[in-house]
């Protein structure tokens, strides 16, 4: 073993790679230049129908009746399909996937029952040979509301005589448990300490509430789906998600279906940051498929996917925040209120657990609401709950680092995480790189730039933990050497890329003959999801095993080929070494190439097949710099220069990690200056396309500078940490801080769209 | 002994208040049964998925990961992501 | 209903086909003649994932009904490689990961494709406004401009250098 | 379902007869930025749509010996790419620039930009500060009425069944004079203006304003030229007090709406604000002209 050990001891800081941490060319990507590659919308069957979904015009009401028998008589309508059509599901949290899931809800968020809960809930939905008459069938499907009293904010949500959303719903986590029903679905508390002594030994004391506003994923591609049933009943769906058995999973869940009947192929994804972690078109398109006997597709407009898909929660965050004078953390507490949309289910736990996680806090409580309200269930984005809690956690140390006249900086590196400190969910850090994060922003000659006027500089810092979980890879050595390296994760990002060079370094071999893959549900064991910052580090962890599996074998080939053990074959640089040294025996490394070519002589083909649940996901810290603009007059803010740096553990392939920091801090970006779901006094969406939703666009950045800071994760072979989730917690703050000192004035409500910042200032005038 | 700590808010509903427990178990299932033991309905409460984290490192679907005897376990709610 | 007929001309080679005559361009671009790699994002103008040529001139293909194409010369991102030999800003895209998902790309690359027709030493600033048209969520556009800008630092060169 | 048609006639008369004939709805086609979106939301079902691009008048930028004459149907690029109208009126051509994307521009035409009918058009207060008047073609023969005249309410104008606007005529920039346009976008691009003003004036030798017309858009149902805040130029020197009545003249005829783009304070400050610094940027172009 001492060989292999040699060979594949990566946790070792000091090994040179060969190709972890190089930049080839993704292996996706010529077709993805060349418009080739084949994403939801591009699938094309024979025989294929179009199918349109009826939304709710209406933010609440209760559906009384539904009259398809006019479409249903329509030359060219081959099925359509409304809630009585899929099973009433019980009303409970089940196993799904990794997290317990109400597939109840899911369900009904798919296609609505009894009541229409927001506006854009779908309703029905008509397959049709042409687009045109589907979209004529949809104008002739009656639905007879009646319109109840509807509420869209977090907080008139919570009011005691709101409307409410299900009369079954109680608050969970309350006790006594309420007898009544409300809008609030539970209360979850994270604690230690003693808060009470900790702010009563604080010398200051920053206390404030902070919003933000629901914002969307904002994914280019709309989801788009085809489903097939044959004569036999098997299902057959083509789609763009986030995970192939996810919606296997949850397909079979709500149609009622075993999911060995049901096959999922992922097209490729144009875009998810969670968005795409759950189903909406796919079991409606099965059921018309089912109906029709026909192919149908299922392509989202714009306007459907901002009424009725994602977002995430718009937020109500308390914050308080005690030191001692010199500036030592003391106490922190936050009361997080979270918009769920529709059902319950909002990422206020996860808020909870995450904004004080970058430091040392002695005495913490977060107390966190899920409140259901008339919006889209919200869908996971980017480290769900994160951004907004953090938002308040760290305006309130800008705040205090101002009242105290500490710099920013030096009061977050006195009370940053490291090893061992306690997180308020309970366990304490193992390794990590919070501390050399602000270390690098110190160095960087961004902190110490000068500024001009009408100008501001922001800082601010942000966690995610980060997971792993089930994945499962095969590597396959084909017949002259090249392999083959099968996942089942979609490839979001450049994932293909991480894949082949990790395979391609564990064996040694050139990265160009290694093909990366992506199985459908049929090809590849179990994967959980592309997202939670998940794949490069446990699906990456099930190809390194697979490869290293790929070596033993290929040493054990190479042992029968020159009549020794396996110990005595020693695997470096793509080819085996003899080390046994017999007399008159020559014996020249064999090349992969030539092991594979006699692999039906040595016992049949070469192939490693791995299946994990990875532990051992290393956290992830990032702190970033946001300088901006203000015009005094107008109250628009531009994003003159940033900087996002983040301890990525090792980057595998160092551009789509910087990619993924570049993303992140747009998307933050977007959420601090000017994306917001607007609603009328009906409850009916305002900005339902790309026009008023308003997604940074390239004119409105500078370039966005990046610091891959690199404290390896002792729980993966290459030292990889998740970097997806987070860049998109620190821009927030970073940007309301930059703001706040441009102006002179603490901006707590975000998006800070010119009206809002124009008429805090004015404001500030006006009052002296 | 591990020492198993709970939020305040669990401990009020499954331990009678108890937020450090010592508990003398090898792996996490042998871990399980003696709480569940000594307070019944504890095995339920987790069964919304809850992850566990042993010395610091997060375990979602655990069943046998080792427990040391001086180790620290903290429960908590399953953490998924974007 | 009657179908209009088109004759127009894509990627150099001459088209003719029947179309609902409030058909766009893109819906026939992909559902006639299958270059799929026009995508709609929007719908509206607003993404630019649609991105085609007209003439020469950049315009979003959800934006231009079918029927306007005739006598028109149309270029998609199927037609920007010379046969499997990629444009230099596709080689640049890729060389600098200019992409994550992909959807955006083709818009990008026809976009700046005309960019460069016009003005072959852009600054980053005029890269970007031209650009502004093109959402791509999620790369904050630091590695799209920084292919642009490079591509046409290649494209210069090998101008020069024939 | 309604059949669709679609027309593309070579000549006005062509155009003409083909709206007059045409069932109730047909809509004409200039470079369909606004109609096809309106086509594919299922806002609009028309029955004939006529493309205006076959005739060789509308698509032409003229230069006469009064000023410009520019067809209805020219798109935003087009006209920014015409050298000698562009450094005449570099307000009219920044205004039409700020038309949406690159891929907006290759569409987007001055006479779809105004019979639109949006309050907040760009190019439209532009217009109607460089003193622009438009040939109207129809049944009756043809007329000519200033751009400010064609709009009457959010998306109606005076035009009547068979009518559309042929040509743009545009006077021979004045002596001493400049003209600008500015709007207010939450974002750098892409977005509606959520304010605007466009401003023309002249300056005499010393510098004093001697004539001017000031049009703000997106705060009232349509574009509105301000006598007010012309009154508050002229005669002046465009000094700080000058300025200051222009703003508040500004403010001051302003009659916005709430909704998802802006408030009515935010529209009410910004349209001073906006008529301040396009005022300054005009006398710049002056006193270089």
């Amino acid at each position: 073993m001492g060989n292999e050990q040699d060979a594949l001891n990566l946790v070792n800081e000091q090994v040179e790679y060969k190709w972890v941490g190089t930049r080839p060319i993704r292996p996706d990507g010529a077709d993805k230049v060349t418009g080739r590659a084949t994403f939801g919308a591009d699938i094309d069957l024979p025989g294929m129908l179009t199918g349109v979904v009826i939304r709710s015009p209406h933010a609440h009401a209760r559906i009384i009746s539904i009259d398809t028998s006019a479409a249903a008589a329509l030359p060219g309508v081959l099925g359509i399909v409304t809630g009585a059509d899929l099973p009433e599901l019980p009303n409970e949290i089940a196993a799904g996937g990794e997290a317990p899931i109400n597939f109840r809800s899911v369900s009904e968020n798919a296609i609505a029952r009894r009541k229409a809960l927001y506006d854009g809930h779908a309703v029905a939905a008509v397959a049709a040979t042409s687009v045109e008459i589907a979209h004529e069938a949809a104008a002739l499907i009656k639905v007879n509301y009646e319109v109840l009293p509807h509420v869209i904010n977090v907080l008139d949500a919570m009011a005691e005589d709101a409307p409410v959303l299900h009369d079954d719903l109680i608050t969970k986590g309350l006790e006594p448990a309420p007898t009544k029903a409300s809008n609030i679905a539970g209360k979850v508390e994270f604690a230690m300490g003693d808060i009470e002594k900790g702010f009563a030994e604080s010398d200051v004391i920053i206390e404030r509430s902070y919003t933000t506003e629901a914002v969307h994923q904002g994914y280019i591609e709309p989801h788009a789906v085809v489903a097939s049933v044959a004569a036999d009943g098997m299902v057959n769906i083509w789609c763009s998600s986030q995970g192939q058995f996810m919606v296997r999973e949850f397909c079979a869940k709500l149609l009622g279906m075993d999911i060995g009947r049901i096959r999922v192929t992922p097209a490729e994804i144009g875009g998810g940051f969670g968005g795409k972690t759950t189903v909406y078109l796919e079991p409606l398109a099965v059921v018309l498929a089912q109906k029709s006997g026909r192919p149908v597709r299922m392509v989202m407009t714009r306007g459907e996917v901002m009424r009725a898909t994602g977002p995430t929660s718009g937020t109500h965050v308390h914050v308080k925040l005690g030191a001692k004078r010199d500036g030592t953390f003391v106490a922190g507490e936050m009361v997080l209120k979270y918009q769920a949309g529709a059902y319950p289910g909002s990422p206020a736990f996860l808020g909870g657990m995450t904004g004080f996680s970058c430091y040392e806090l002695p005495n913490a409580k977060a107390v966190c609401w899920d409140v259901v309200s008339n919006r889209p269930k919200c869908a996971a984005y980017r480290a769900p709950g994160a951004p907004m809690a953090s938002f308040g956690v760290e305006s309130a140390i800008d705040e205090l680092a101002q009242t105290l006249g500490m710099d920013p900086l030096e009061l977050r590196l006195k009370n940053a995480a490291k090893e061992g400190t306690a997180t308020i969910y309970g366990p304490k850090f193992l390794k990590i790189g919070y501390l050399e994060t602000l270390l690098a922003a110190k160095a960087h000659p961004h902190w110490s730039a000068p500024l001009g006027p009408n100008q501001g500089r922001g800082i601010a810092s942000g966690f995610w933990f980060n997971v792993g979980g089930p994945s499962s890879a095969s590597v396959h050595v084909n017949e002259d050497g090249s392999v083959s390296v099968v996942t089942g994760n979609p490839d979001i990002g450049g994932s293909r890329a991480s894949m082949a060079i990790m395979a391609a370094e564990v064996l040694g071999m050139d990265l160009s003959k290694v093909k990366p893959l992506i199985g459908d549900t049929g090809q590849i064991a179990y994967s959980f999801l592309t997202g939670g910052s998940r794949v490069t580090f446990a699906t990456g962890m099930a190809v390194c095993d697979a490869a290293k599996d790929v070596v033993r074998q290929l040493r054990t080939r190479a042992a029968k080929m020159w009549k020794v053990t396996p110990e005595d074959v020693e695997w470096r640089d793509g080819s085996a070494f003899c080390t046994k040294v017999e007399e008159g025996k020559e014996r020249a490394p064999l090349t992969l190439a030539a092991i594979a070519h006699g692999a039906a002589r040595t016992g049949g083909p070469i192939s490693g097949n791995v299946s994990i649940n990875a532990a051992g996901a290393g956290p992830g810290f990032g702190t970033h710099i946001c300088d901006v603009e203000v015009d005094p007059e107008t109250g628009a803010t531009r994003v003159i220069r940033y900087t996002a740096i983040q301890d990525v553990g090792r980057a595998i392939h160092p551009s789509y990690v910087e990619g993924q920091l570049q993303g992140g801090a747009v998307q933050g970006i977007g959420w601090a200056l000017n994306e917001e779901y607007v609603y009328d006094a009906n409850g009916r969406l305002q900005n339902t396309g790309f026009l008023d939703y308003r997604m940074p666009v390239a004119s409105d950045l500078p370039m966005i500078d990046t610091v891959l800071v690199e404290v390896p994760n002792p729980g993966h072979p290459y030292g990889v940490r998740g970097v997806g989730e987070v860049p998109i917690v620190p821009p927030l703050a970073a940007v309301a801080n930059a703001v706040s000192h441009a102006v002179g004035l603490r901006l707590t409500s975000l998006p800070i769209s010119p009206p809002k910042l124009l008429a805090a200032i004015d404001g500030a005038k006006a009052a002296g | 002994m591990a020492t198993v700590i709970l939020q305040t808010e669990f401990a009020r509903r499954y331990t009678g208040g108890q937020t450090r427990l010592t508990v003398a178990a090898t792996d996490y299932s042998a871990l399980i049964e003696t709480l569940e033991a000594r307070f019944p309905g504890f095995e339920e409460s987790l069964q919304g998925g809850m992850a566990v984290a042993i010395d610091g490192e997060i375990y979602q679907s655990p069943l046998l990961e080792k427990i040391g005897a001086e180790s620290e376990v903290h429960f908590l709610p399953p953490i998924g992501g974007g | 209903m009657a179908k209009h007929h088109v004759t127009t001309t894509v990627n150099r080679e001459p088209v003719e086909l029947l179309c609902d005559p409030s058909a766009t361009l893109l819906d026939v671009l992909r559902d006639e003649l299958g270059l799929i790699g026009s995508k709609e994002g929007c719908g509206s103008g607003d993404c630019g994932a649609c991105s085609v040529l007209m003439d020469g001139r950049l315009v979003c293909a959800c934006l231009v009904l079918a029927a306007e194409a005739t006598g028109h010369e149309i270029t998609t991102i199927e037609g920007i490689a010379d046969g499997n030999k990629l444009h230099t800003l596709q080689q640049q895209f890729l060389e600098d990961a200019a992409l994550q998902c992909g959807i955006c790309t083709p818009g990008f690359i026809v976009a700046a494709k005309a960019l460069l027709d016009r003005n072959p030493d852009p600054t980053e600033t005029e890269v970007r406004f031209w650009l502004a048209g093109n959402l791509c969520r999620c790369t904050g556009y630091d590695k799209i401009v920084r292919a642009v800008m490079n591509a046409a630092a290649k494209m210069r060169e090998e101008a020069v250098h024939g | 379902m309604n059949a669709v048609e679609y027309a593309k006639p070579q000549s006005i008369d062509d155009a003409i007869r083909c709206l007059t004939n045409a069932p109730v709805g047909a809509r004409v086609l200039a470079g369909g930025t606004d109609l096809l979106v309106q086509l594919r939301a299922g806002v609009v079902r028309p029955p004939l749509i006529v493309d205006l691009k076959g005739i060789a008048e509308l698509r032409r930028i003229e230069s006469t010996a009064d000023g410009f004459r520019i067809g209805a149907a020219v798109a935003g690029a087009e006209l920014s790419e015409h050298a000698e109208f562009s450094s005449q009126w570099p307000g009219i051509t920044e205004a039409f620039n700020l038309i949406g994307s690159t891929q907006i521009q290759g569409r987007a035409t001055l006479g779809g930009n105004l019979c639109n009918g949006s309050p907040a058009a760009d190019s439209v207060p532009a217009l109607i500060a460089a003193g622009v008047r438009c040939i109207v073609v129809g049944p009756s023969g043809s007329r000519e009425m200033a751009v400010e005249d064609v709009v009457t309410a959010p998306g109606k104008t005076v035009l009547t069944t068979g009518e559309f606007i042929s040509q743009f005529l545009i006077p021979a920039r004045a002596a001493h004079s400049g003209d600008a346009y500015l709007r207010f976008i939450p974002r750098t691009e892409m977005d509606i203006a959520v304010a605007s003003a466009g401003v023309c004036l002249t300056l005499n030798a010393a510098g004093v304003c001697t004539a001017a017309r000031v049009s703000l858009g997106a705060v009232a149902p349509r574009a509105l030229l301000v006598a007010a805040c012309a009154d508050a130029l002229i005669g002046s020197t465009l000094d700080d007090a000058a300025m200051a009545k222009l703003a508040a003249a500004a403010s001051a005829a302003c009659a916005p709406i709430n909704d998802k783009r802006g408030t009515i304070e935010f529209r009410t400050k910004v349209a001073g604000v906006l008529a301040r610094r396009a005022v300054t940027i005009a006398a710049q172009r002056a006193r270089g002209n």
